[in-house]
């Protein structure tokens, strides 16, 4: 029978890794993320995955672990790492080496400000940071699609068509630390919704021997023995492999929503009262949930407005994103994070998708809520109403500032111009 | 949706008074969304701290920290005041483990014509009479206050806390004497009459 | 007892015609190891020389499973192999290598080395050591010795000694730790089967004197005598600590006795990486050695004592 | 393609032994286990870096891929290896190699 049980977003994805039988894990703690590596050694420490024969390996450091997991998985075995803010960026070295390498690793971040100064609580800067390195990004707004994303993340990854990594990232504390029910499903019915994996490099394979060198020429060489492969090829290679998750995704997604009954949009992005919508909110994780109630509040108040809560970021969904604002004539984006120098990550890769469409929106960026600085629904509304005053203001639209909400600038002692 | 606000100190458990809240509600059948959190901070034994607790029959998308809530429980009159009771909604009320009777506490505090129904309960009284006692023999309350919880309006019944008190913590004697607590604090809560 | 060349297997786990330098101490080194520890073996391999001579594209003249990492991890890698191949029940017939350089063992990858070795992860962590980044062109390292000239160290040679990595692992309490030296492919081949051995008792720690022709600049024709000259003056004691215990390996056994040992010039004349040596250079030499072996000779006292 | 997977190859670098500048010459008559006529002493093979020293009596040099190093000739306890010019004695035809 599945159960449903009050957990919080990091036993969430515990409980997932569980689900789907990882086989070795290794991670190390860094708030916010520490409960999941907790959660975990206490389910195989108490013999709860003796099932999968699970490997905890509790690793000297946050390299160590996505090392660890990276080697794991190319010895053909369902791997599991997460980590949050500056243990993300002592990775990213490696998280390059897992994208490039092409292995199915799924890692779930625990979203939380970079350092310095420190902070400890959410933001999406570090999750934003690693958007190139090759892994795909699902970002989530409950603990039940940590869950849910974490299952379906191992199935897009592991898919011949895709074989890539996969982050699942959740708003440290906001859904790290809040309980919230989270419905475990049985083994059985997990797989049938995942199958067993297929790994594309079984270093135990030893009729073959195949090695995993990533070492390569620049140019193609044409050796007595054939073609040699080149990096700029699976450079190539590994960009189609993003173009072809969509289709993977959205498979996934219509095929959980069969066998468990919930369903997040079409898995790549999550409308809310959009049908009719002249103005529409775009955001992601903790920012795209707090504004359903916006949506609701100023719905009473007569606006056409709904919400695209994006929950897949990389691939970048440009053909879906047009679609989805066709009709809009207004997006404001809330970022809870950004582009130094330039403005909202969010804001300006949705310009960018819409820069070709036939329709383009006006699209007014806002930054919220860094390092923790609660997110609160009059915030938004405050947002979103002024981006409707200047909805027809040139000078605002031409003007290279970004804006920030909720500041408190005067009462900490900072001057407008931030000294 | 039921906002909740749980004031204590570090140590006492305020957070998992919530927690359980939050699975007492799932329990209740009356309220199958919740979501339960602390106050996002670095928790130190003894200083006050803050959790937080929604429960609602619809989903619960909003992610803020509780500005003002429904219900508010002071696990220890000692971090009581006035900037609680600010915390409080108009129509709202006042859960306070205190040997005081709800009518002492409107007149010791600024409460000033607000409409706030106050109820007291001497937990800790309770926890020392059944011995119900941490490892630092210091009284445990964040169970016993489920049963004053119980007897308010909000519907969740004796059995969905002795319940939830169980998942917690499973069955055991010490489990029972928990149950027993909030049984003995439903009992002896007093409720004040709002004018 | 030392196996006789004869005896030594035919079956060769490296093809010819590699990438490595001609007269490479680390192609004996590497080719008589895994002759050694034979087909069941996975290589992890972090950036060193080894990286580019697994080759380029999609061959290499390595027969054994190679998975190559990034420089500062390849005791993590090798310790998720292993984790890997116990989650498949494959741990037993498998033994898991980590083939790094003194770069990745002594600097870069040290944190790594120690948490692995320290839970106890279960492979082969070998260190060749040709004392100086050589893959990046021949700079220094924490193990290049004292007074030797690198491109970072180009004009009056390292002005400190190398770090002692023996030690450093020593105090791990490792299962099984030895020294080694590619000029000596019999010792080497025995110490790389008693390693073996030792699979399911945590990390085993390898370490290999490697000569290296253009970082050392000895000739080419010498890089087997180069070692032998390193080992012979005393400078290199080959050796082992089997669950802690420290035994002197044959070839180096004689020289506790002083008189044994060869003149270290000998050695350090053969290198132009030295030949800027004064008088003085070559006493810290002498002093280095006596005292290692002073230590050494004091704990085999100390052991028959007990 | 997936990822950069290896499978194993002679003369990956290409034919090596066009980087020799000596090449090494066995005087059968000088070597031990020619004397012997027994499988003993394998010095050269065992010491050769490139594994192009053919365990044979006498032992045999694979041309096609012997950089040259000169290491058996040196290691030989009895002189039976003579390092030669290359250039008056071509044993191996060009070949680019890898790069």
């Amino acid at each position: 029978m599945p159960k449903k049980i009050v957990i919080t977003g990091n036993h969430a994805a515990a409980y997932a890794c569980k689900s789907v039988g990882v086989e070795v894990v290794a991670a190390y703690p860094i708030t916010p993320q520490s409960p999941v590596v907790e959660k975990i050694s206490e389910f195989v420490e108490a013999g709860e995955m003796k099932k999968f024969n699970t490997q905890f390996v509790c690793v000297e450091s946050e390299q160590s672990a996505i090392s660890g997991v990276i080697a794991a998985s190319a010895t053909g075995c369902r791997v599991f790492t997460a980590s949050s803010a500056n243990g993300l960026a002592y990775m990213f070295e490696l998280l390059c080496w897992a994208a490039g390498s092409r292995l199915p690793v799924v890692m779930c971040i625990a979203m939380r400000g970079l350092g310095a100064p420190w902070t400890v609580w959410t933001d999406h800067q570090d999750a934003f940071s690693v958007r190139d390195v090759g892994f795909m990004q699902q970002f989530v707004e409950s603990n039940q699609e940590i869950y849910d994303t974490v299952l379906m993340s191992y199935r897009i990854a592991e898919d011949p068509r895709v074989y890539l990594p996969s982050f699942v990232s959740y708003d440290g504390y906001i859904l790290s630390h809040t309980m919230m029910p989270v419905q475990i499903e049985d083994d059985d019915k997990v797989a049938e919704f995942l199958p067993a994996l297929k790994p594309h490099t079984d270093l135990t394979n030893m009729g073959t021997r195949p090695g995993l060198n990533p070492v390569t020429p620049p140019d193609l060489t044409i050796r007595p023995e054939g073609n040699t492969p080149g990096y700029y090829e699976f450079r190539y290679s590994m960009q189609k492999a993003h173009e072809n998750a969509f289709e993977v995704i959205e498979e996934a997604a219509k095929d959980f929503a069969r066998i468990f009954g919930r369903s997040y949009g079409n898995g790549i992005y999550k409308a809310y009262k959009a049908d009719d919508a002249e103005i529409l909110i775009f955001a992601v994780a903790s920012v795209a949930s707090e504004s359903r109630g916006v949506v609701d509040r100023l719905r009473e108040e007569g606006l056409k407005i709904g919400l695209i809560s994006l929950k897949l970021f990389r691939p970048f969904p440009v053909k879906h994103l047009r679609e989805a604002f066709s009709q809009a004539n207004l997006v404001v984006v809330f970022d809870r994070d950004i582009g130094y120098g330039h403005e909202g990550i969010l804001a300006y890769e949705l310009k960018a998708a819409l820069y070709p469409a036939e329709h383009r929106p006006i699209i007014r960026g806002f930054i919220v809520g860094l390092g923790g600085r609660d997110i609160t629904p009059e915030d938004l509304i405050g947002g979103v109403k002024k981006a409707i005053s200047e909805k027809d203001d040139r000078n605002v639209q031409m003007a290279t500032h970004t804006d920030f909400i909720g500041l408190k600038l005067e009462q900490l002692g900072f001057t407008k111009g931030g000294d | 949706m039921i906002e909740i606000i749980i004031y204590g100190r570090g140590g006492m458990g305020a957070v998992t008074a919530g927690k359980i809240l939050a699975e007492a509600a799932i329990l209740s059948n009356n309220y199958p969304e919740v979501s339960a959190f602390p106050s996002f901070g670095t928790e130190r034994r003894g200083a006050p701290v803050m959790a937080f607790c929604r429960i609602s029959d619809e989903p619960i998308w909003t992610r803020a920290q509780i500005q003002q809530a429904d219900y508010v429980i002071v696990l220890d009159e000692t971090v009581f005041g006035n900037h609680v009771i600010d915390r409080i909604k108009t129509g709202g009320a006042l859960i306070l483990n205190t040997w005081k009777c709800p009518e002492d506490v409107r007149n010791m505090y600024d409460f000033g014509d607000r409409k706030i129904t106050i109820v007291t309960a001497d937990l800790t009284q309770i926890a020392f009479d059944l011995k119900l006692l941490n490892r630092e023999n210091q009284p445990i309350v964040n169970t016993s206050v489920l049963g004053v919880i119980a007897k308010s309006s909000i519907k969740i019944t004796l059995d969905d806390a002795k319940n939830a008190i169980e998942n917690k913590f499973g069955k055991s004697t010490k489990t029972d004497l928990n149950v027993k607590a909030a049984n003995m604090a439903a009992e002896q809560a007093l409720v004040e009459e709002v004018k | 007892m030392v196996i006789k060349v004869k005896d030594l297997p035919e079956e060769e786990y490296i093809l010819p015609g590699t990438r490595m330098c001609s007269g490479c101490g680390l192609q004996i080194a590497y080719r008589w190891a895994l002759k050694a520890l034979g087909p069941n073996t996975i290589v992890c391999n972090p950036a060193s020389c080894s990286t580019v001579t697994g080759g380029v594209g999609g061959y290499t003249p390595i027969k054994v499973p190679v998975m190559y990492d990034c420089f500062e991890t390849v005791a993590a890698h090798a310790s998720g192999v292993s984790a890997a191949l116990t989650a498949k029940g494959k741990d037993k017939e498998t033994v898991v290598v980590a083939w790094a350089g003194d770069g990745g063992t002594y600097d870069i990858g040290i944190q790594g080395l120690s948490g692995a070795a320290e839970r106890r992860s279960n492979f082969i962590y070998v260190c060749y050591n040709n004392q100086a980044y050589m893959n990046t062109g021949i700079q220094r390292s924490s193990a290049t010795p004292f007074g030797a000239k690198t491109t970072t160290t180009p004009i009056i040679g390292k002005a400190q000694v190398n770090k002692n990595m023996f030690k450093i692992m020593r105090a791990h309490g490792l299962s099984y730790i030895a020294t080694c030296a590619s000029g000596y492919p019999q010792d080497l081949f025995e110490k790389f089967q008693k390693a073996r051995e030792f699979n399911g008792k945590g990390v085993r720690f390898i370490e290999i004197l490697s000569s290296c022709p253009p970082g050392w600049g000895h000739k080419v024709n010498e890089s087997v005598e180069v070692t032998k000259k390193a080992v012979e003056s005393g400078y290199w004691p080959l050796m082992e600590v089997i669950e802690g215990k420290l035994v002197i390996s044959n070839p180096s056994k004689k020289y506790l006795d002083k008189s044994k040992r060869k003149d270290v010039r000998d050695y350090l004349k053969m290198q132009s990486r030295f030949k800027h040596f004064t008088e003085d250079d070559y006493k810290v030499w002498e002093q280095y050695i006596d005292d290692l072996w002073q230590e050494l000779k004091w704990e085999l006292e100390k052991q028959s004592d007990l | 393609m997936l990822s950069s997977r290896q499978t194993a190859a002679i003369g990956e670098a290409g034919k090596t032994g066009t980087w020799r500048t000596m090449k090494p010459i066995m005087h059968d008559e000088k070597c031990i286990m020619v004397k012997t006529g027994k499988l003993s002493c394998l010095l050269c093979w065992m010491f050769c870096p490139e594994i192009s020293v053919n365990r044979t009596i006498p032992p045999t040099f694979d041309y096609d891929y012997c950089k040259g190093c000169g290491v058996c000739a040196n290691e030989c306890p009895a002189q039976a290896i003579e390092m030669i010019p290359e250039k008056e004695n071509p044993s191996c035809e060009s070949d680019e190699g890898g790069n």
